[in-house]
């Protein structure tokens, strides 16, 4: 009988992931199962012993840690992308981009910088901005800081450019945020052990079919340049 | 406060109380009938701890008020009314001095009544520190009656209020409710089944059969009628009403005037003239067609063979009559043959003297 | 400069009371007529009441961050009526808390509340007492025991709670952030030793409060039901 | 089953219970007392529903079998005792027949006992589909006595048990209780502060005071003396032992022998030879000093003052003798100067006659 | 192929079935004693079976997860006895959703219980029934609402459930995925449409369960109890 992979993905990349995995089970037997998770709670079921074979993080941090650790296959430790930031204002009525950022008012929605990627650089890029004006929330991932602008609670977040390209928001309400203003969100995947099936999907992850789903759902992919 | 009610309710599957009826707004009126007569029905629906459904008609009022009919309800809280339950309900996170507050703290009517009198005629005093669990049964039951006298009632309904009260109590309890209606002029509605307690107590009478009322009016004039006391036993027995004539305090006996002749009874607490009841069970009443001497039986009155009861059994029940008013003999059938008694013949009825006994006597 | 997670606490014992208080104030009388009602409305009312236990308080807290926004009706309304919007004060955690352990708080209570004899508050009628009266001189002390019950579940459970605090809080330092959360993040970003410092803090703090409501309480029952059965 | 007991306990804050009792494995053993004597703590401890604490000293043994000492503890349910509680406890989430149910299909022992027959004495076929709480007071106390009857078991304790149920009923009752322990050999605790209902029933008798026992012993042996009548005012009664001589079918009276004097009473239920308890209430005795004639009072008795009661009342208990028996009289002081009765005279006892009660009597 | 959305109804459906029978089985006990007993463990008992509450779900998970890996010595015994570890498999759920729900169980119940009168009992004692025949003729009956209402917030609660179920569940579809992890993955994952779906069906199928339940549970204390307050 037919492999099962299983897969923990970062709630990020789970909608990126769906697509990759739809068009690799039509080449192939493997079964791949996602599992979709923060981070942090990912990295502690793997360090407690879950039955995963490959992880998907939303940072470098985790799986480098893991690979310390021993718990992971040697030098399967990569990244997979380079997540981007979007600043996306729904109720705008004027271009949004870096200025933009200078007049907020109200709350702005980020992710929380202690545990969320997407919030270590949004805290970057706010660095040296005026901030008094506004009310700054957060959401314990990028997930949750793009529900408190989507529902109306906060006028404007940092949010992934994945999900405001997943949402197909109207190009004129979002900014992707150049990245050169904030430090790469490296996502990095490692592998637990050696099957066929992992073996398999690393090697589909960087066909090019793969690749351009990566980048057209917003993220980079690593080595490549900003475009 | 007069209550009248007029009331046809039906209790699911086969009850139905049908009564219309007028509470005097003096003395002790009686419920009497026995078990699943709907006594304790038509009282909790007097106090208005039950409703009705929409199919029932219940009209209620107490004087002009109208406490409940198909508009109004009054609630129980607001009819000024004392309740002493049958299965007693003392509140059991208070302690008996707990209780007593609680009713002393909400009493519907300012009343100058002595808490510790009340506290000495029911014997509480070394009660009042108990919690409810920690009481006899006779125990609850007192505090339950002194809840109740506390709280300053316009009118007291007791059902069944001295079912597990012993008999010292109950006699010190009885005079004491009686003498608390005659002198607070409060009117009291008391539920019974024990036909001698409601000769004790009762100033007017009902009696419930099957939700119906079958008799009713004042007790010194129902009460010597052969039909009520036929089904009595030795209940049976009937309550006339003397005067005080003279006392006698070596023997410390008192002469009572009933109807020209004496009666002798311990009723050395009341003044010469007053107007007392007087109890007299058939059974404590015998027949001599002469004038007996020699007995230790002191009381003997010259009396008209009024008629006899009717039945099957050994025994029959006289009705004598002096005057305007009655007594009851029970006799054994053959006496009456023996003696060849005929309605019409003047007898005389030896009343066994201390069975004669007051309402208020103090023991 | 205050250890955030002291404020964490604050913030958090401050949430339990006030939404304890508030489940006290709406969630006694409700309990109170579904445990007495025999109006059709008590066969809605009280699945109803148990609905908010079903939905994952995430999922809970998503609806009420629909709710909360001023897109929505209520949202709107609210906005206009006090200038503010719900979302990410303390306000809205209340009122999340509020529904969320409603059923906690309501339950135990009927239970309690359907226990009392019709007896014992008819008795207190013919004494005098009004339906407010009886309430809170029998019924209340009668049910003593429901009331801890129903307080401690509700309390610790905002204590505990997690997910819709996470929703709708914004987990904003010294105004939404609360214990559950803070020590959350600790898990999340790997600070065990200050992780496992603050959960075994707040078992202590917990069973010291727990134990002295319990110990209060067993106590109470234990003096007015003495040590017999009695008679 | 003779069930012995040797008890200290003590009840915060001032009650205690200190009682060396055996309850005889025949008839129907009577614990009288005033309210708070001690009588439901003791039967409570008996059947096993009190311990005691650890400062107790509770020894109870039933025959052979150790009930109760300091290591071992028998539970309630497996000491065959049936138990009718002072408030009914009746369960709630069954009807009445629910609760019959219950108590038939744990039997204590095999009872060949007509389910019927029950039903029938205590009137209870129109109650049997009924919820608890329809029930009226008195129905409730009914179906309360019917599930221990029902449930087979070796001993019936009792707690007052007919307090809340009206005389028709009671009369149905009681000798239905006497016959049960008589035929079925059944011994029963019963609790009561009636002394009524206890010269009704009691063959052996343990008087409580306070915790303590103050008499204890037959009842024919007890109830003659008169310190235990003397505080009862009307209730005083002696029961005597008579034997049926004769019938007289006409008159439906029978002609009992007692200490070779007759006594006539309704007792055509009986055998000639029979040996029935009599019992007769001391009000109901008057004395003559001379045989009395024409009068309604078929029973006399030539009988020899014994004693009198010494106490400040207006009247006073007068003890007989007839050979091995006692009766006592109650009669005013003044008769007794009036007919200057003393010591060792030889006089005429007038009994009432219907006032002869048996306490088998069906009405 | 089956819906992944239904598989984790199915499990949802089991894993709460499951958790309030195990909880009825060990909670049951625990209620009576700690209703009736005046022992002193009783004291210490009682708020430690309320401790699971205050811990977030999730933090309490991440506490089982350590005690549930091999490293420990629990999943070492557990391990070895069973040849299987707990976390990620559906008995470790269980235990999980039964240490978490316990005081919801156990709670409602303790109160329905210590309102069951002693003196039913002695005369239910006194009619020949043993202690479990008492338990299960006289108090079970009598307190029908109170398992009603316990077994209902158990049961709810753990289909409600979230934080424990994530962390030792591992949200491995088909094994652990249980419904409020899939909809809450729904949420996260930004799928609105299937959320609100099932969001929707989760209300209605648990409206229509806890209308039938509190009804049918009405409806009996409604008969028993009769129109009156009787006598
Ligand atoms: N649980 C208890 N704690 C403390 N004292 C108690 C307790 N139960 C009963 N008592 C006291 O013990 C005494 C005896 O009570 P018990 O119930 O045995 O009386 P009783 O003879 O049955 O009276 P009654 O005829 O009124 O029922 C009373 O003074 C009562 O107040
Ligand atoms: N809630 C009820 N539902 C249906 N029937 C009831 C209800 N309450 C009482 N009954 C019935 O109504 C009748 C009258 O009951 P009630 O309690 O008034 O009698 P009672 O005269 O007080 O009797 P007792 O002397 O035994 O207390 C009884 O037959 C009883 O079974
Ligand atoms: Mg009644
Ligand atoms: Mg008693």
């Amino acid at each position: 009988s037919a492999e099962t992979v299983r897969i923990a993905v970062a709630s990020n990349f789970h909608p990126t992931l769906t697509k990759i995995v739809q068009v690799l089970s039509k080449e192939s037997d493997t079964k791949y199962v996602l599992i979709s998770g923060s981070t942090g709670v990912l990295y502690s079921q793997i360090s407690n012993g879950a039955p995963f074979d490959i992880l998907m993080a939303a940072d470098k941090v985790r799986p480098a840690l893991l690979d310390t650790h021993g718990l992971i296959e040697p030098g399967s430790r990569m990244t997979y992308a380079v997540g981007r930031l979007a600043l996306w204002v729904p109720g705008s009525t004027s271009p949004v981009n870096k200025s933009f950022l200078q007049n907020l008012q109200g709350n702005l929605a980020i992710a929380n910088p202690e545990i969320a990627p997407y919030g270590v650089a949004a805290k970057e890029l706010l660095r040296g901005i005026d901030l008094s004006k506004v009310r700054l929330v957060m959401g314990n991932n990028v997930g949750q800081t793009f529900h408190f602008v989507q529902t109306g609670n906060a006028q404007a977040g940092l949010v992934a450019l994945s999900q405001v390209r997943h949402s197909e928001i109207d190009r004129r309400l979002f900014w992707p945020v150049d990245e050169g203003l904030h430090k790469p969100i490296e996502q990095q995947m490692v592998t637990m052990n050696q099957s066929a099936g992992t073996i398999e999907f690393s090697a589909f992850l960087i066909t090019e079919t793969a690749t351009n789903i990566i980048s057209n759902d917003g993220y980079r992919l690593p080595g490549s340049r900003e475009n | 406060m007069e209550i009248s009610a007029d009331i046809h309710l039906t209790r699911h599957p086969d009850f139905v109380l049908d009564v219309e009826m007028t509470v005097q707004p003096q003395g002790i009126t009686a419920l009497y009938g026995s078990s699943g007569s709907g006594k304790s029905t038509l009282l909790r629906l007097l106090a208005g701890l039950e409703r009705g459904t929409r199919k029932d008609r219940i009209e209620i009022t107490s004087g002009k008020t109208v406490w409940q009919s198909e508009q109004i309800f009054v609630p129980p809280e607001r009819r000024g009314i004392g309740f002493v339950f049958q299965q007693q309900q003392l509140f059991p996170h208070l302690s008996v001095q707990g209780n007593l507050d609680f009713a002393l703290s909400r009493q519907h009517t300012e009343q100058n009544l002595e808490v510790n009198q009340v506290y000495d005629w029911l014997n509480l005093h070394s009660l009042l520190d108990k919690e409810i669990s920690q009481l006899s049964g006779g125990e609850a039951q007192r505090v339950a009656i002194a809840r109740v006298l506390l709280n300053g009632a316009k009118c007291i309904f007791m059902d069944e209020p001295l079912g597990s009260i012993d008999s010292p109590s109950r006699s010190r309890i009885l005079p004491y409710l009686d003498r608390l209606h005659r002198n607070l002029q409060i009117p009291m509605v008391y539920v019974s089944h024990s036909y001698e307690e409601i000769t004790y107590l009762a100033d007017h009478l009902f009696v419930l059969d099957n939700g119906k009322i079958t008799s009713q009016g004042s007790m010194l004039e129902l009460c010597s009628s052969i039909e009520l006391n036929s089904g009595e036993g030795d209940a049976a027995a009937v309550v006339i009403q003397c005067t005080v004539a003279k006392h006698d305090l070596d023997y410390r006996l008192s002469e009572l005037d009933f109807e020209g002749a004496n009666i002798f009874v311990n009723a050395e607490q009341y003044q010469v003239g007053d107007s007392l009841r007087v109890r007299i069970p058939a059974k404590d009443v015998s027949i001599t067609t002469t004038r007996p001497g020699n007995s230790s039986i002191l009381n003997i009155l010259e009396v008209q063979i009024v008629s006899f009861e009717e039945n099957s059994g050994p025994s029959v029940l006289v009705r004598l009559r002096r005057n305007k008013q009655f007594v009851l003999a029970r006799i054994t059938k053959k006496s009456l043959n023996l003696l060849d008694l005929q309605p019409g013949q003047t007898v005389y009825a030896q009343i066994k003297s201390v069975a004669l006994l007051m309402e208020s006597i103090d023991d | 400069m205050i250890d955030p997670d002291l404020v964490s606490l604050t913030i958090t014992l401050k949430l339990a009371a006030v939404t304890t208080f508030i489940l006290f104030l709406i969630g006694t009388p409700l309990a109170w007529w579904l445990a007495r009602t025999r109006h059709v409305a008590g066969f809605l009312v009280e699945p109803l009441v148990a609905l908010p236990i079903v939905l994952p308080p995430t999922v809970l807290g998503f609806y009420l961050l629909i709710l909360f926004s001023p897109n929505s009706g209520f949202g709107k309304a609210w906005a206009s009526l006090t200038g503010s919007t719900l979302a990410f004060t303390f306000e809205g955690l209340v009122i999340g808390s509020v529904i969320y352990s409603l059923p906690f708080y309501v339950q135990p209570l009927q239970v309690a509340f359907s226990g009392v004899k019709q007896d014992l508050l008819d008795a207190a009628a013919t004494l005098g007492a009004g339906p407010v009266d009886r309430f809170i001189n029998i019924v209340a002390p009668v049910c003593r025991s429901g009331f801890v019950v129903a307080g401690t579940l509700a309390f610790a459970h905002t204590v505990g709670e997690f997910g819709i605090v996470l929703m709708i809080g914004g987990n904003i330092s010294g105004e939404t952030r609360v214990l559950s959360i803070a020590l959350f993040d600790h898990v999340e970003t790997l600070e065990y030793g200050r992780a496992h410092l603050m959960a075994a803090g707040l078992l202590v703090f917990s069973f010291t409060l727990l134990l002295i409501v319990y110990t209060l309480n067993r106590w109470q029952t234990g003096r007015s039901s003495s040590l017999g059965s009695g008679s």
